[in-house]
């Protein structure tokens, strides 16, 4: 079955499974929730920011397979890194998926991310790999533009196709 | 009953094969396939007399008008409306919903009263009836659901009352499958003056509905889900309370005449429908009644009612799987909305398609009603009268599998 | 130029014959004829992926969604717009237009306020306008036309002012076939802080029209005259400004997230796009686009440019026959109002019928121009792609005829 | 060519040309307006009623040949009848125009009638030759129900299909 060689490769079930930084912050920074209008799937993403640095974020949603494990991946991916760095990684994430050609491989530090290329091949599943980082792109950037106060929700936005 | 091998004939899309096997179009409450008869009625027009309709002289435009009203009557006579005034074709059932709250609710709706409704309506006679409240200081009411997934009529002998200003409520469930107590709701809402709107989107398409039966004041629904083309849908409206409403869109075809300071309006149904309207497609509209008025609606709905048994015995044999309303096919149609343990409804949905089969998944627009479920979605298999058993069959075969790929965790 | 012979031969309906006489189809300012590749669009869909597009996970649902989408892309190429979620379908122009009324004009047309229209509009872009002025306390004012029939802009700069808050103008009349200065009154208007709509309904069929050089907000049109099927318009409108607007219709498709006691909506464009759309047809229009950029829009204006030189040198030659509007083919399009003494349009319409010949007769839903015309109506010949100029000489022959059948009555 | 036969027999051509009972009363009992939404004819009809009598009749209006020669004939066949007897002619003239089956001809008094018999056969054009009539029953509908206060005027009602 293709599927399985596309879509639920193992290391998307594992974290499917066991999506890893679930829960929420005390203290966020910022609070950012995500929703496909399309498919219904939910997230809210806890930041915690400071120094320009993402030292923790959490995740609290339901959604399918590829949401959820694309959502636990991402967290591990920017925990740590600068802002700087974070938007580097969201740039390669939304490349890989939306970029008409095949893109080059991913920098080894992010090689499990990989295991999402498959998706493109299945335009509606598109959106509910990219759901978490439009949303994280949208928390980081509210910080970063000061329109945002310390502790604040960021309400809905609505997932596109884009 | 229905001869299935012959109306499978009759549907061109049947042919198709999806990754080499067979489609199973298990998405017929999101939108029906077609018959030959209805695409052919729509290629005729264009290819024959299409024209523009009600102001021409010429050959074309007389035809394209006597086949236009004529589909009016087809209505008409489907729904058991008493005059041809009464049908007022729209873009579809959620656009006829909408006409009524702009014309009729936005003269009747006053600060503090009710607008009733049930917890299982879709977003189309949601939001409109949601944005209305807000804008006049009226309050949404909900009725309850029973555990089969059914209006408790109890309850809503309580809730009907004389603020009640307006009772809007499905006659099926698109999520549930269930099929509410429409005539005795409206009976209730009527003994407190107010009006009855019924939306029969998933009912019209596979029930004998009767407008002198049902009680109602307005009936909406769409022909894209009952074999009829996309882009019309259709607002059925008491002649006396249509009478009374101001137009709602304007422009061309609904005015009678126009001066540089006043206007007056065209009668009814044309008062009621502004500008070019779907020529085409209303009259393949009127194909698609044709078609079913020969399979006879007692007959469908005696079809799918097996059809729905059958496969409500053969989802039941599937580990960790919960279906959704009752199962009592004497009170429910030909949709199921299921969930499997574990296995996010969108995966599941994939993974059918893979088959070939295609369900739907998601909130199905009733997100309210998902809340009160505490779910973020289900599975629908929905039924029509070219589905068959051994489709059923195959559906439950390739949920089987969807297990295997995903996996049941039971330790989540 | 275009090959008119195999243009001709893309169009299935050019082989009917009325009486048996060869069809000439002189009403395309009413509706457009269809080439075989739209029709074969909208077959290809129904018999072969038809599904409802959006929420839908499985193969059908993915080709049609997509589809769908491409066809909104298409028309932002097609108009110069700049982003896709700037084209909104709806049904028709007149939907289009209302759709500004409601949601654009109620939010910002206040007691007072002054809406600013030609004397030439379509009762679409008229009785909207006229009715929300009379709900808000706000005037239409009219401008002038000149002895050609055109919006006179000498007197519209002292007729668009600080009280101006919106401009509405048809860039070609479907009276009069003359073009309209509207890049210049849009300019007038915004400097003095005004929106501006343009109904493109009879423009875009005909122009190449460029949203970016065009200086509207707002822009509406009908595909069901420009080759595409009934059942689709569409408003395109500046990205900024559509943000700004509370949803028209509501119901499915247009939401966000749905609760009980709340509702947030969905981003552009499908914010304005509830229930489930017209699917067929909007594919059907993409094909309608495809096989006009095909031609090339200078090709086709340039054509009917031809066509329209010669009509009115062989029009000028029947005795008795007025024209409307100018004669300069380079300030108007291919259509062309007359009225002939003593002969009412209605009879002028029914006699060419008779030989196979469809105009259009009557007041063409611009009651107010009739009025200051003094006529009841007109008769009007519009042209198109696949039209000739011996079709020409075949409506002039049958105009004479009719002359003779009804003779002008020198002493009437 | 069957038109000439149909539609623009000579009878109706006269009227057309030479439209009987132009102009409008000085006080009629009651003014009626009628409107073809759909082609753009209007008329307006004055009716002088008396003793439940139809004693004068006028009309003006734009409208096509049928329309007017219509209105023309029809003038002629009511001044002078009775109220009663103007209800049966009108009903016998909608019976021709609308009736599935052919109909009788008509009585020998309302002979000129039937030249519009042919109108029968462009259903576009039954509405102009109804127009007339249809406004005429409005008016003494409105003497008789006693709604209408003398002088007064009916506004447009529209004309459909019925
Ligand atoms: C100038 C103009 N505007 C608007 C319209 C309305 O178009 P539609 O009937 O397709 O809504 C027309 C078509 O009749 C038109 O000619
Ligand atoms: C119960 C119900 N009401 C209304 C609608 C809206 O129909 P449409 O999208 O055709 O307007 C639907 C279809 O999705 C439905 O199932």
């Amino acid at each position: 079955m293709s599927l399985a060689n596309d879509l639920y490769r193992e290391t998307i079930l594992d974290h499917y499974h066991n999506p890893r930084n679930q829960g929420q912050l005390e203290n966020p920074t910022v609070e950012v929730e995500g929703v496909n209008p399309l498919c219904g799937d939910e997230l809210t993403l806890y930041l915690d920011i400071d120094n320009d640095k993402v030292n923790n974020v959490a995740i609290k949603g339901k959604g399918c397979s590829i949401n959820t494990a694309s959502a636990s991946m991402m967290s591990e991916a920017i925990k740590g890194e600068s802002i700087e760095e974070a938007h580097k990684i969201i740039n390669l994430f939304k490349e890989m998926m939306l970029s008409k050609e095949d893109m080059a491989a991913m920098p080894d530090d992010l090689e499990e991310l990989e295991a999402l290329r498959g998706v493109r091949n299945y335009p509606v599943r598109i959106k509910c790999a990219l759901l978490p980082w439009n949303t994280l792109l949208e928390g980081i950037n509210g910080i970063k533009s000061g329109n945002i106060a310390h502790g604040k929700t960021i309400k809905p936005h609505t997932v596109t196709t884009e | 009953m229905l001869d299935v091998d012959k109306i499978r004939k009759d549907f061109p899309i049947l042919k198709r094969k999806i990754n080499g096997k067979p489609l199973v179009y298990f998405d017929n409450a999101a939108t029906s396939q077609k018959p030959q008869s209805v695409i052919n009625a729509i290629t005729h027009y264009y290819e024959y007399y299409n024209a523009n309709i009600h102001r021409g002289v010429h050959t074309l435009s007389e035809e394209a008008t006597e086949a236009y009203e004529s589909s009016r009557s087809k209505v008409r006579n489907f729904i058991g409306a008493k005059e041809t005034k009464e049908i007022i074709f729209t873009r579809n059932a959620t656009e006829a919903i909408n006409l009524v709250a702009y014309s009729w609710a936005r003269q009747h709706v006053l600060p503090g009263d009710e607008i009733v409704l049930s917890p299982a309506e879709h977003h189309s006679n949601f939001v409109p009836w949601q944005i209305l409240a807000q804008e006049r200081g009226a309050k949404l009411v909900f009725l309850d659901l029973d555990a089969e997934g059914i209006v408790d009529l109890n309850s809503a002998a309580k809730i009907i009352g004389p603020k009640t200003k307006l009772l809007t409520i499905t006659q099926m469930s698109n999520v549930l499958g269930t099929i509410m107590p429409v005539a005795q709701l409206a009976e209730m809402a009527h003994k407190q003056g107010a009006i009855v709107l019924v939306d029969g989107a998933q009912s019209l398409p596979h029930l004998p509905v009767d407008m002198q039966k049902l009680g109602a004041d307005f009936f909406a629904f769409s022909f894209h889900k009952m074999l009829g083309p996309t882009g019309v849908g259709v607002l059925w409206g008491k002649a006396s309370t249509l009478e009374s409403m101001p137009p709602f869109l304007s422009g061309g075809d609904m005015i009678s005449s126009v001066w540089r300071d006043k206007v007056t309006f065209n009668s009814l149904p044309w008062r009621f429908e502004a500008g070019t309207p779907n020529i085409a497609d209303v009259i393949g509209s009127g194909a698609a009644i044709t078609y079913l008025q020969a399979l006879g609606m007692e007959n469908v709905h005696k079809y799918e009612q097996e059809l729905t048994e059958y496969a409500l015995a053969k989802l039941s044999q599937i580990d960790n799987l919960a279906v959704y309303g009752t199962h009592d096919v004497n009170k429910r149609g030909g949709l199921i909305s299921f969930n499997m343990a574990g296995i996010h409804p969108h995966d599941l949905g994939q993974i059918l398609s893979e088959s070939g089969i295609c369900i739907r998944v998601g909130h199905h627009c009733c997100q309210p009603l998902m809340r009160d479920l505490n779910v973020s979605g289900t599975a629908r298999a929905s039924f029509y009268v070219y589905n068959t058993k051994e489709e059923i069959d195959s559906m439950v075969e390739a949920l089987k599998e969807a297990q295997k790929v995903l996996g049941h965790v039971a330790c989540k």
